[in-house]
């Protein structure tokens, strides 16, 4: 019982950070509610007993996505005391509209579909099973990422090293 | 009563009470590490250090705490307020999770996790979104410096920090850091794997912002870096964060490399000897970082990244290429040792060099020894 | 244990919540954040499935990995690019950004 | 093609959006501005894109004072401008007022001066080392380890003047007093104790890498910039010109004693470093040989001055080489008991005055360390 008030304390949590990313006025407020839907997510696969998922989720998204994205806006800051843009374009509404609609579609679909339960109370994934899948089932596509990496790496130093030269 | 049994047998008041302790000792660790690096300073620049409060200023720290709640919890008009206010809390809170999994005797942690290794450096990298949040969040530009400098440094070493513990790893063969100390029972994984620990106490130096990589919070350039804003209570929380990050830190490093709570006769001697053998351990770890802070002068951001980048990262992945040899083919451990020793010797032997080869600095020593070669 | 279809709902509103700030916000971070709320919400959705409904329990969780690595990837190069978006134009607002050559 | 405004000019105002460049203002309250100065760094990320030093905030109208007090009365002000080597600066004003009046000072006086100008020397760059190892982010180790020295010599200045930082041990036509009975032993340690400090130095800063990665190859200064930028002192020395006050325009009795002077190479920091520690070791070279020939008894004030000092009507330029360069007193007098004019021409100042063309192009944490090499005092740069 208390696992479920539990998850549904990190479902509010998530939902209401997710919507202020996408709601709030200053950008590095969004930033920090991005990084604290991010690390719930991460408490929802511990939820979902892959807790090795949690932790590269945390590793990932709280440790270098969201100090990245910390990182850009301290680059590109906005101007203290300046008048504020909105963040929001004209668009917003209509945004809004569509958004409704396909969380409506999305949950009841999700909720109205009887699912297939293979596994009723799934237990704790084993690491080893993990490496095992990832290196050999996986392992031409785990090469594949790792190039796509380091093309991307590579790609983003040229790109930010570049001088204004045109 | 048995150390590993849960206390009064209820899972949940039992991590509580764990906590509650590792909490209570971590503070208390804290300030006497303050009152040690101060101490210690003052021995490295000829001077005493603290000595008035208490005998032999002991209860220096407690007075600087006291004075410092006491103080005026300031917040400049132009920052952010939540994230000014919060900053101090996301710098520590992962700090403190590390200390869940950290074993500090046989059996006896807050949790042991089975993933602890790797808990730690995931738990770790979240450390520097409090430090962004106060460089961002205070409206100074000292502070954005240092917030950027932070973000640049940390992100860049977390990945030969993370590296050379997955070389520990790799020969270990787990991830659960009590069973890593059981595998140091005879030996540490210092002595196979030298680089890894160079990487290692190269990029922790790093994470802490210690010298020569104190480079946030360089106060000679920027006078404090991302704190400059902060004062009283907030203040003291970084400075909180920042010595029980260090001690976490050399915990851990004393877990994975030198043999932690196992290695001479951990396992018979019980679990005073245990204790002591931790935290003498750490404390050594604790000592070497004060020890460079005393002495060695700060690098600059870029040549710190060009370390990073060009160096140390390299240097890792070179280890565990090399380690993951040895281990598919099954070589003997000895030789693994030694070719790490080899490594180890001939990286440190090539960073020093280089500036010595550079100087050219006996040239003048020579010329004010010597009173007659005036000119070099 | 909480059931399958809770995951898949959050993991709904969450795709939904990130379509709306794709949509709605001019700035090109928040745009990129967004893109990683909705990345997150189908790796959510492909690990409650993969733990409830594949008997290895594995394949969701791999696919995850996948995903996050190659978010990680995108995040990177996207905020290259709207940083040297930035030095260029002063501003990192995507509305602005119709030129095609200059 | 569209023109598009040039980001990096500052001014462009897209939606709220500051351009990258930031200015940070450094000082006048700043752990490494030596004092009160200030420097408006603009800086685009990590590099300086324009520097703008201000200075002014210790101006104490010297060469007013002292042309509306009496010619002893102003002695207290001029040791408070190079104010870590307070006897250099009563030395070069004393100098300047015997040229101007033709007052002979006793051989025993000129001695006891010397050693102590070579005293000050020493204790200024003593400090420089320690603050420029602070500079470096040593934290504070080399700080200490300069001012164990400074203490030594500041105590041995206590024996011999009464007052340790601002001695006013110098007078037109002499000294105060004479030295005290055990002076020569105490000198004598003192310097070996200086030795001992430089092999310090030499261990702990020119012996790291950190130190020397930091610093050579950092700015380095051609001797055709530093004569265009009017350095002087160890600045210009550590471009290899050789160029020191006390050789080419000899004053005192520097003609008759035997020092080398260190030049570098290329004018690096790293060069400014070194020669200023070759310097201090000739400093105390100097002083051995004054301990060694001084007469052992004498008088060390001219007898024959007047109560009321009266320079006859005139002008002189006297050049000396003070702890940072040439520290000149230009003295015009009218005839009566004050100075008409008394111009200083301050080495800091001058060597201040490249800083800006120096840090153009560094980063952040070079332009401290460069201002740090410029081992300015400004009590001297403000006058």
């Amino acid at each position: 019982m208390a696992v479920e008030v539990l998850w549904w304390l990190f479902a509010i949590l998530i939902v209401g950070t997710a919507l202020g990313v996408v709601v709030s006025r200053s950008v590095i407020h969004a930033a920090i509610f991005l990084l604290v839907a991010l690390a719930g997510i991460a408490g929802m696969y511990v939820f979902l007993t892959v807790e090795f998922l949690a932790l590269v989720q945390l590793l990932i998204y709280g440790g270098a996505v969201a100090v990245l994205v910390l990182l850009a806006l301290m680059l590109t800051r906005q101007a203290t005391g300046g008048e504020r843009i909105s963040l929001n374009g004209p668009q917003a509404p209509f945004a809004a509209i569509a958004a409704i609609g396909l969380a409506a579609i999305l949950v009841a679909s999700a909720v109205v579909t009887t699912w297939p339960r293979l596994v009723d109370d799934p237990d704790a994934v084993p690491l080893g099973r993990i490496s095992e899948v990832l290196f050999e089932d996986f392992g031409a596509t785990f090469i594949l990422v790792s190039i796509l990496l380091l093309v991307a790496v590579v790609g983003a130093i040229i790109l930010a090293r570049q001088e204004d030269a045109e | 009563m048995d150390f590993a049994d849960p206390f009064f047998g209820i899972s949940w008041l039992d991590a509580l009470i764990r906590l509650v302790i590792v909490v209570g000792v971590m503070t208390l660790v804290v300030m006497y590490l303050i009152y040690g690096e101060r101490k210690l300073l003052g021995r490295f620049q000829q001077r005493k250090g603290p000595s008035y409060t208490g005998p032999a200023g002991l209860f220096q720290s407690f007075a600087d705490a006291i004075k410092l709640v006491g103080k005026e919890d300031l917040r400049p008009r132009n920052a952010d307020r939540w994230v000014f206010e919060f900053a101090p809390f996301a710098a520590f809170i992962p700090v403190f999770v590390i200390l869940v999994t950290l074993p500090f005797a046989q059996d006896w942690g807050v949790r042991n996790l089975g993933l602890g290794l790797f808990f730690v450096f995931a738990v770790l990298g979240l450390n520097i979104v409090g430090i962004l949040m106060a460089g961002l969040g205070s409206g100074n530009k000292y502070a954005l410096l240092g917030g950027v400098r932070a973000a640049a440094q940390m992100i860049s070493y977390e990945i030969p920090l993370v590296i050379s513990l997955l070389a520990v790893a790799m020969v270990a063969g787990t991830l659960n850091l009590n069973e890593i100390v059981l595998l140091q029972e005879n030996r540490p994984f210092v002595l196979i794997q030298p680089l890894a620990f160079v990487i290692f106490f190269t990029a922790m130096l790093s994470e802490l912002h210690r010298a020569p990589f104190d480079i946030p919070v360089a106060e000679s350039e920027i006078s404090g870096g991302y704190f400059i804003e902060y004062s009283g209570i907030r203040w003291s929380m970084f400075q909180l964060t920042e010595y029980a990050a260090l001690w976490a830190f050399s915990i851990f490093g004393a877990v994975v490399f030198l043999g932690g709570w196992a290695f001479p006769f951990g396992l018979e001697w019980g679990w005073g000897w245990q204790l002591f053998l931790t935290i003498f351990k750490s404390f050594f770890l604790i000592f070497l970082v004060m020890w460079m802070r005393a002495t060695v002068p700060r690098l600059r951001i870029d040549q710190l990244m060009n370390f990073c980048w060009k160096v140390l990262i390299e240097v890792s992945f070179l280890l565990i290429i090399v380690n993951g040899f040895f281990l598919y083919y099954g070589w003997s451990e000895t030789i693994l040792g030694l070719v790490n020793w080899a490594g180890a010797i001939v990286f440190i032997g090539l960073v020093y060099s280089r500036g010595i080869r550079r100087s050219r600095a006996r040239e003048y020593v020579g010329t004010y020894r010597n009173p007659e070669a005036a000119t070099p | 244990m909480v059931p399958v279809e809770n995951y898949l709902a959050l993991s709904g509103i969450l795709f939904a919540i990130g379509v709306y700030g794709v949509l709605a916000r001019r700035n090109a971070i928040l745009v990129l954040m967004s893109i990683e709320l909705m990345l997150n919400a189908v790796a959510l959705n492909f690990v409650a499935f993969a733990v409830f409904m594949d008997p290895e329990q594995i394949t969701g969780a791999v696919v995850a990995v996948f995903v996050i690595t190659v978010a990680a990837a995108e995040v990177g190069l996207a905020l290259a690019i709207v940083i040297r978006y930035f030095r260029m134009r002063a501003t990192s607002n995507i509305d602005e950004a119709a030129a095609l050559k200059w | 093609m569209t023109v598009w405004p040039d980001t990096r000019e500052g001014t462009l105002d897209v939606g709220g959006f500051e351009t990258v460049d930031m200015t940070i203002n450094v000082g006048p309250q700043h752990p490494s501005t030596h004092g009160v100065f200030r420097m408006v760094l603009t800086v685009d990320g990590e590099r300086v894109v324009d520097a703008e030093p201000y200075i002014g905030y210790l101006h104490r109208g010297l060469e007013k004072l002292t042309e509306n007090s009496d010619y002893r009365q102003s002695m207290g002000w001029w040791d408070r401008t190079d104010y870590l080597a307070g006897m250099c600066c009563e030395g070069a004003y004393c100098m300047a007022v015997e040229k101007l009046a033709g007052i002979e000072v006793p051989d025993r006086a000129e001695y006891i001066r010397v050693i102590m100008m070579e005293l000050s020397r020493i204790n200024s760059h003593f400090m420089f080392f320690g603050a420029f190892g602070a500079d470096l982010g040593s934290f504070g180790t080399s700080f200490v380890y300069g001012w164990r020295e400074r203490e030594r010599i500041y105590d041995l200045f206590e024996e011999v003047a009464g007052d340790r930082m601002f001695p006013t041990y110098f007078r037109p036509g002499g000294l105060t007093m004479d030295l005290p009975d055990n002076f020569e032993h105490r000198c004598r340690w003192v310097l070996s104790s200086v030795r001992q400090g430089l092999e310090d130095f030499d261990g702990l800063l020119t012996g790291n890498e950190i130190f020397v990665e930091r610093c050579r190859d950092l700015s380095p200064v051609t001797q055709e910039q530093a004569i265009n930028w009017g350095l002087t002192g160890p600045m210009i020395r550590a471009t290899g010109l050789k160029w020191d006050i006390r050789r080419a325009e000899p004053y005192s009795i520097y003609p008759h004693l035997k020092f080398e002077i260190p030049v570098g190479r290329q004018g690096d920091v790293f060069d400014r470093f070194m020669v200023r520690m070759a310097e201090a070791y000739q400093s105390s070279r100097i002083i051995e040989q004054c301990l060694d020939e001084m007469p052992r008894s004498g008088l060390v004030l001219n007898p024959d001055l007047p109560t009321t000092l009266r320079v006859p009507a005139g002008e002189c330029y006297l050049r000396t080489e003070g702890t940072k360069g040439e520290y000149s007193v230009h003295a015009i007098s009218d005839g009566s008991n004050k100075a008409y004019r008394m111009k200083l021409r301050s080495p800091a100042f001058c060597n201040l005055s490249a800083l800006r063309e120096m840090v153009i192009g560094t980063y952040v944490a070079d332009a401290i360390i460069i201002l740090g090499s410029l081992d300015i005092v400004l009590g001297e740069v403000d006058k």
